[in-house]
């Protein structure tokens, strides 16, 4: 299914993202309670907020892995708050995992193939070697320079080291052009040297991209984003710029720490 | 109790990644593990804790002069060692609770013994979700329980494979200080870190690995801190 | 490209040749009955192999599917249709067996797929024991002649030969195309294969698909080989035989199911004249490969040679065919 | 294929003929692994126990034994069929058990021109719709033909107006129960209610308590042999219910049945063609020499069936010398055996055996084994009930909804 | 088919059904349910410890005697098995699988020739006599033993799997085996000793059942196909999911001969195919 029109195309000023009242229950924990959101068109936006605030559950929501148990989601002008994850990512849904969630018994180069192919027809091509050197094999090859695995692409995953890992999680998210990308603390396993990396990839996005971004390292959080969010126990917090959120006293008493507040 | 770590060699069936490792961790000692994605951190913490692969191919290991080389993870475990394995790996199926009250507990401990509520105590957020399931936690939280569950063994030496990563920056200033709290009660400390800051903040010492396998640097934490050039050559900061 | 793939490919050269010069050397009709034997069997448990290896979902219930087919052959036959018709109709009943398996078992996964498909095959068992009037109860149907010469034992063995090459072949190519790529990342994290934009459900289904259309085939060959369809060819033995075949060539591996499929036929068929207590000679053999070979014959026979050579074995990708000791044998417990 | 292929395969049948053998080879074909195995392997000694008792060079032919297991896998059967053919070269094939591989090794056999004969095998079709010139049933009757005898015993000297049957649900258990049927009927009796089991069955307590609800006169039950006969009744005993209201068919109380169940079971009727207890100078013989091969134990119908084949054969060499293909058929299905271990034996047109069946009754004896001890005898049972073979051939296969 | 009295002796037959599955599936929850061991011989144990036990009934008459020798002759067969061979494929499905299966055919075809084919039953002397009546409703007193040995085992098994540290153990093992064993369990041998716990109640099992069905070649296959069904039907793990997959297909399989005997191949299977297809974990397996 191809979305109804061109997302990125669509009506120049039209939100990607509609948020409405968002709210996920498991049991006896609230996880994501009423939590309202409006992403424009090339929006950088952080979500930042303690441990177990509900942003990874947030993420899930807005990608389909999860559905709420109140509240709806728009993308890019359609509700899609029942669709599934498949059809949400065929609409332009990019996303990386916290927990890394790679194919681990297969070469990090065939991860990225089939992360690029992903939701295309040239994924169920049946008849010829998807080794071939052709677009999405390109492609591939382009995004694991980007993050720099490029010399690691014939090893198997589950011989990678947990950093490498990390780095491979988010070249397959990028792979696939998303048209919106949601970033679930990409930088966690990551050495300092890596860290900059990826400042500097996710910072050369097309500036049309929109993304949310969760992320405990603050310079990354607040250096990379428009507006951020933080949230609590499922709750909203604050919403503002970077420079607002630093200096919120909710947010420096609940969640920053020493070396940020500085 | 002391670690020697003395001519080590370590790879897998694949590559060798550790070309002679030599490094000594003192008693009541923090010391920092650095070194940039891949140099085989977390393969040195493996082997260390007798975890198979890698296999160790030439140098030897003692723990309070023990030789644990070809010892089995257990058996190191038992003689005071204790792992927070990089990428949590908590016990999914199990509760917050079971996660802790499954580990065997070390009798011989020289200070307090940990106990659930005292993990839950060091952690308020896991005393909140005792009773869900591991793989249900946030992220955050599933390395926590990781630490908490480290700590139930009541080790001599505390081994963490980036305990930040996935943490809020104020429950790294709350492990900061526990951590520091617990010197003096005989508990050493091998960190392998990314946050650079936290490292050196918590460490003694430090010591670096780099892609030759080897360690070309170490010394103490201070030292490092200041010396903008030996950052940028082996951590790229 | 390299020199292993180059090694490897003179092997399977040689192998061909040897297959197809069977005939020229003198060997009676009952050697070559039972060299068909054994490429039917290992067309079958490619089969298996291929959804098994790359989808990582293993069947208990292929059996049952070839005996649909063969069922199909046979009643055809018994009506007194002509070949192709029967060659038709086997097929339509492949694909709607098949189809219904692929639809009733894609939720499930490891285990639980095991045993949907064994239950199912369970449910052909009883109805081919019970729909007497169709299948002929337990005393099935006989008589059900090859078309034309093909009754020739030389002849219908370059039949057999031909089609173990082609469908050989052919799941080669699925399986080192995108898709095949796909169904090896629908076996490590579904999860991840929704966010990237995958219909899990349309892959596992086409790939049961075409799993249970090779089965198909190898159902119609060994009906016209036998002459002969009992329930007994839908039974869980039989079905479990076949995963053992797999796993004992080496899953994931291109010969693996010929190796499997000919230690079992040749022990039960063969072995089995020269030892009383062959049943045991099997279980040792099984527990033998286990323990030298934990991979499989075919799955573990590069790093034997990697050994001898003195080197470690390369890193190359499990359950990927284009090197053979592609394994994809799950650990569950995963490394660092 | 490749031109010159023409004649790959030079020597098939190419030099049998010249060497005139007095070697009668014997391919026997029986599953003596795997879950038949007890009946399969009794099959085979009872086969071996008579040329063991009576030497295997009969009027200067050698009879020479090749046994072949194809555990009950009729894939394997057809498989060991012809390597029997083509390698060994046998004069005869004989098995193997169970009636799907049996039909299957009978076509093939037919095919290649060897003769097959089926000691144990009790598939109607076997001497009916699939009957042909080279196939012989030799030791044992069609599942309707024996048990035909057991529905005119009931309505008749066993006095029973109403019965419930518990059968077997597949070939061998509907063509049983179509036999005691019709012979319950056409004597006047009725059938109140037909049960059927599936083989897997293990617990038969529903059933035994569908029977007690049915509160039929009688009960007559049909298994294939192994365990579904002491399953059977130890939930039937369990539940108290009344032994003298059964009758069992040949296998269901076969000997494995007895010895499982004890002497509890002293007093169980069945219907067979075998009775060990018969009193014949036959019968003792195999008794003796079986009780010595096996360390005590009675012989039970699968013996009998190979040990009554071979003695067929002896018998027709004995009188025409060495014979193969047609005429060793034809040797035997034109005698009559008279007092062998079975009875009179002869056969119908169809190489099915016409002979004697038991009404039988567990009896202990001195030597501390049980024995299924004749109470009745019905001489000259074929397999046409009295209908026109013809016609009879023309009906449905017996099953579920046609009883006959 | 509707009276009182058939109907009570359905639920009897159907319950007492249910316990001879459970007890034939007790060991293999142990095993296959919480260990993810893929233990195919299991059915073989089962075979195993039915012919000691009959034997062993047969020469004492004493049915405790017959279970303890069973028990322990299994249980030490599966120890073998366990550290010689299973030791070395632990973890990875499909080796285990073949490793187990060429392990039963091993014991089964031994059987064979040592026990004989024929069928095999507990001797009279050996099992509970006589039945219990109420009324019009007469139930043999063995059965309902059997009913209690089910749920005697049943409770333990809830209770080691619940309330005792190795219940959990075992299960953090199954998550995770190198992280426990870094934690300082010895869990190597945890496993072997659930393995041969698992292989000692199969045994159990197969003497108490052969007081209800023979014992004899082919029945460690439908043993083995019986336990995966009804540890399939409950959800991998659950010792509850077990016991009332039991109890489920025990009655389904008693009424539905009744009632729908058409459908009398199909009692076992298909069941287990309708709760997989609407519950591709099982009743009480939980969801990934
Ligand atoms: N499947 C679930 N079942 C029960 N509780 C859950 C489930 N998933 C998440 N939770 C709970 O919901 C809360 C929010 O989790 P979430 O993963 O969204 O947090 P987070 O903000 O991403 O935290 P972190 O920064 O640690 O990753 C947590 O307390 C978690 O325990
Ligand atoms: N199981 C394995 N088999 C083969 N090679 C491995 C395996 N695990 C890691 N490696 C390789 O060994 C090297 C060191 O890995 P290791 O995990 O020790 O790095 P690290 O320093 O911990 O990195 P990170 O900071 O990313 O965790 C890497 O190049 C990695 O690819
Ligand atoms: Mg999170
Ligand atoms: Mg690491």
């Amino acid at each position: 299914m191809a979305p109804a029109s061109d997302p990125r195309g669509s009506g120049a000023g039209a939100p990607v993202l509609v948020i409405e009242d968002l709210g996920k229950r498991y049991g006896g924990v609230q996880a994501v309670d009423g939590i309202s959101l409006v992403l424009e068109p090339g929006e950088r936006f952080g979500v930042i907020g303690p441990n177990g605030a509900g942003k990874t559950t947030l993420f899930k929501m807005i990608a389909g892995d999860v559905t709420p148990t109140a509240g709806a989601v728009h993308l890019f002008g359609r509700d899609v708050t029942t669709m599934s994850t498949a059809r949400r990512a065929r609409m332009g849904v990019g996303r990386t995992f916290q927990i890394s969630n790679l194919f681990r018994e297969m070469t990090v180069l065939d991860n990225v193939r089939v992360a690029a192919r992903g939701g295309t027809a040239t994924a169920r091509v049946f008849w010829r070697p998807q080794r071939a050197k052709d677009d999405a094999s390109q492609r591939s090859l382009a995004a694991l320079e980007s993050v720099g695995l490029a010399d690691r692409r014939d090893l198997t995953v589950a011989n990678l080291s947990h950093g490498e890992q990390r780095q491979l999680e988010i070249a397959m998210a990028l792979v696939g052009e998303p048209s919106i990308l949601l970033l679930d603390e990409p930088a966690a396993g990551l050495s300092a040297a890596e860290r900059t990396t990826l400042k500097a990839l996710i910072e050369g996005l097309p500036r049309s991209l929109p993304i949310l971004l969760i992320e405990h390292d603050m310079t990354l959080a607040l250096g990379l984003t428009d507006r951020v969010m933080c949230m609590e126990n499922g709750h909203h917090v604050v919403t503002g710029s970077p420079a607002e959120v630093r200096e919120n006293e909710t947010v420096r008493e609940i969640y920053l720490g020493r070396r940020d507040k500085k | 109790m002391s670690l020697n770590v003395t001519g080590l060699h370590v790879g897998y069936a694949t590559a060798q990644v550790l070309h002679g490792v030599d490094f000594t961790i003192g008693e009541n000692e923090t010391v920092a593990l650095l070194g940039r994605n891949g140099m085989g951190k977390t393969t040195l913490v493996r082997a260390i804790c007798g975890l198979r692969p890698p296999t160790i191919t030439a140098g030897g290991i003692t723990f309070g002069g023990v030789d644990i080389t070809k010892r089995s993870s257990h058996q190191i475990s038992r003689l005071g060692i204790a792992i927070v394995p990089q990428g949590r790996r908590v016990f999914g199926s199990l509760t917050t609770l079971e996660n802790l009250s499954v580990i065997p507990q070390r009798k011989e401990i020289a200070g307090e013994r940990w106990t659930v509520e005292r993990v839950f105590e060091f952690f308020p957020r896991l005393a909140e979700r005792q009773s869900s399931m591991a793989r249900s936690l946030s992220g955050g939280e599933q390395q926590m329980l990781a630490i908490g569950r480290a700590l139930m063994t009541n080790p001599s030496l505390l081994i963490m494979d980036e305990p930040s990563e996935g943490l809020a920056p104020s429950v790294l200033d709350v492990i900061h200080d526990r951590i520091e709290g617990l010197r003096g009660t005989g508990l050493s400390t091998l960190i392998a870190e990314q946050n650079v800051d936290l490292a050196l903040d918590m460490a003694d010492r430090v010591i670096i690995l780099d892609d030759s396998g080897t360690i070309p640097w170490s010394g103490r934490a201070d030292e490092l801190r200041t010396d903008a050039a030996l950052l940028e050559r082996y951590l790229s900061i | 490209m390299n020199r292993r793939m180059l090694v490897n490919l003179a092997l399977l050269g040689l192998l061909l040749v040897v297959l197809l010069a069977l005939p020229y050397f003198g060997v009676s009709n009952f050697v070559l009955g039972l060299a068909s034997t054994i490429l039917i069997a290992a067309v079958l448990a490619s089969s298996v192999n291929f959804l098994g290896g790359d989808g990582g979902m293993v069947s208990l219930g292929h059996g049952a599917i070839a005996a649909a087919s063969a069922y199909a052959v046979g009643w055809a036959s018994r009506q007194g249709l002509d070949s192709m018709t029967q060659v038709l109709l086997a097929l339509v009943v492949t694909l709607v067996v098949s189809f219904l398996y692929g639809l009733l078992s894609m939720r499930t996964s490891g285990i639980y797929f095991l045993m949907v498909t064994l239950a199912l095959g369970m449910l052909i068992y009883g109805l081919a024991f019970r729909l007497s009037s169709v299948t002929g109860g337990e005393n099935g149907i006989s008589g059900i002649a090859a078309p034309g010469n093909l009754h020739e034992e030389w002849i219908y063995y370059y039949v057999v030969l031909g089609i173990f090459v082609i469908t050989t072949g052919a799941l080669w190519v699925v399986s080192s195309s995108p898709f095949g790529a796909s169904l090896r990342g629908l076996r490590d994290s579904e999860s991840r294969m929704r966010s990237l934009g995958y219909s899990v459900a349309q892959y596992k289904l086409s790939a049961f698909m075409i799993s249970g259309t090779v089965a198909g085939i190898a159902g119609v060959l060994a009906v016209w080989h036998t002459n002969f369809v009992s329930p007994s060819s839908a039974g869980v033995e039989r079905s479990v035989l076949l995963v053992v075949m797999v796993i004992l060539g080496g899953i994931g591996t291109l010969l693996g199911p010929l190796i499997g499929a000919a230690v079992v036929v040749l022990v039960e068929n063969v072995l089995s004249s020269y030892v009383d207590r062959w049943p045991t000679a099997l279980g040792l053999i099984f527990i033998l490969v286990i323990l030298f070979a934990r991979a499989g014959v075919a799955g573990s026979v590069p790093k034997v040679l990697a050994k001898l050579r003195g080197r470690s074995p390369s890193a190359t990708p499990p359950g990927d065919r284009s090197s053979p000791e592609g394994t994809a044998v799950p650990d569950r417990n995963h490394n660092p | 294929a490749p031109p010159q292929a023409a004649e790959p395969e030079p020597d098939a049948g190419g030099g049998t003929e010249a060497a005139v053998s007095e070697t009668l080879k014997v391919g026997y074909i029986s599953p003596v692994t795997g879950n038949f195995a007890v009946a399969g392997q009794e099959m085979v000694d009872g086969w071996n126990l008579y040329w063991e008792l009576n030497g295997n060079e009969v009027n200067g032919v050698t009879v020479e034994t090749i046994v072949e297991d194809d555990a009950g896998n009729p894939e394997i059967s057809l498989t060991k069929a012809a390597k029997l053919v083509e390698q060994d070269e046998v004069d005869v094939l004989v098995g193997p058990l169970l009636a799907n591989t049996a039909l299957a090794v009978a076509e093939y056999a037919e095919s290649v021109g060897v003769p097959n004969l089926h000691p144990v095998a009790a598939s109607d079709d076997l001497t009916q719709r699939n009957a042909n010139g080279l196939t012989v049933r030799t030791g044992s009757m069609g599942g309707s033909q024996a048990n035909y005898p057991g529905g005119e015993w009931a309505a008749t000297e066993g006095g029973f107006d109403t019965a419930v049957t518990l059968c077997a649900d597949y070939a061998f258990g509907w063509e049983s129960c179509a036999g005691f049927v019709q012979g319950f009927q056409d004597n006047g009796g009725e059938v109140v209610e037909q049960l059927w089991f599936p083989n897997s069955t293990t617990d038969f307590s529903t059933y035994v308590s569908q029977i007690q609800a049915a509160g039929a006169d009688m009960v007559y039950v049909a298994t294939a042999g192994g365990a579904p006969g002491p399953n059977f009744l130890t939930s039937y005993l369990g539940l108290g219910l009344d032994m003298d209201k059964l009758l069992l068919n040949c296998c269901a109380a076969d000997q494995g049945t007895l010895r499982a169940m004890g002497d509890q079971i002293v007093g169980l009727k069945s219907v067979s063609y075998w009775a060990e207890g018969r009193e014949s100078e036959a019968v003792a013989e195999l008794i003796e020499a079986y009780k010595e091969f096996s360390g005590g134990n009675v012989p039970g119908a699968y013996i009998a069936g190979g040990y009554i084949t071979a003695s067929l054969v002896a018998s027709v060499l004995e009188e025409q010398g060495y014979l193969t293909g047609e005429e060793l058929v034809s040797a035997i299905t034109e005698s009559t055996f008279e007092d062998n271990i079975f009875g009179r034996v002869s056969f119908d047109e169809y190489n099915n055996t016409v002979g004697p069946v038991y009404i039988r009754e567990v009896v202990k004896r001195d030597d501390g084994n049980l024995y299924n001890t004749p109470i009745a005898t019905y001489e000259d049972v074929d397999q046409w009930f009295g209908q026109d073979p013809e016609e009879a051939l023309q009906q449905p296969n017996y099953s579920q909804d046609f009883q006959g | 088919m509707f009276e009182p009295v058939f109907l009570a002796q359905q639920v009897l037959n159907g319950l007492s059904f249910g316990a001879l599955l459970f007890l034939l599936a007790s060991g293999l929850t142990l095993v296959f349910g919480l260990m993810k061991i893929v233990n195919m011989a299991h059915g073989a144990f089962y075979l195993l410890g039915g012919y000691i036990g009959v034997v062993i009934a047969g020469l004492t008459g004493n049915l405790l005697l017959a279970v303890i020798t069973a028990v322990i002759v299994v249980a030490a067969t599966a120890f073998i098995v366990e550290v010689v061979l299973l030791r070395f494929v632990r973890g990875q499905e499909l080796p285990e699988v073949l490793l187990t299966i060429g392990v039963s055919f091993v014991i089964a075809d031994l059987c064979l020739a040592v026990f004989g084919g024929d069928p095999q039953n507990l001797p009279t002397t050996a099992t509970i006599p006589g039945a219990l009546m109420i009324g019009d409703l007469v139930y043999p007193w063995y059965r309902i033993f059997v009913i209690g040995v089910a749920v005697a085992i049943g409770l333990g098994l809830a209770f080691v799997q619940t309330r005792t540290r190795i219940g959990a153990v075992v299960r953090a093992g199954v998550d995770d085996r190198e992280i426990i064993s870094a934690m300082g369990v010895n869990i190597a041998w945890v496993f072997t000793g659930m393995f041969v716990v698992g292989a000692g109640l199969a045994a159990l099992g197969g003497t108490i059942g052969s007081g209800m069905q023979s014992i004899l070649p082919g029945v460690q296959n439908e043993v083995l196909l019986y336990a995966l069904v009804v540890i399939i039907i409950g959800g991998l793990g659950s010792v509850t999911g077990a016991a009332v997959g039991s109890v489920l297909i025990g009655l389904i399989d008693a009424f539905a001969k009744a009632w729908i005997p058409e459908l009398a191949y199909f009692t076992i299977f298909l069941p287990m195919a309708l709760v997989l297809v609407l519950r591709p974990t099982g009743l009480f397996g939980r969801t990934a």
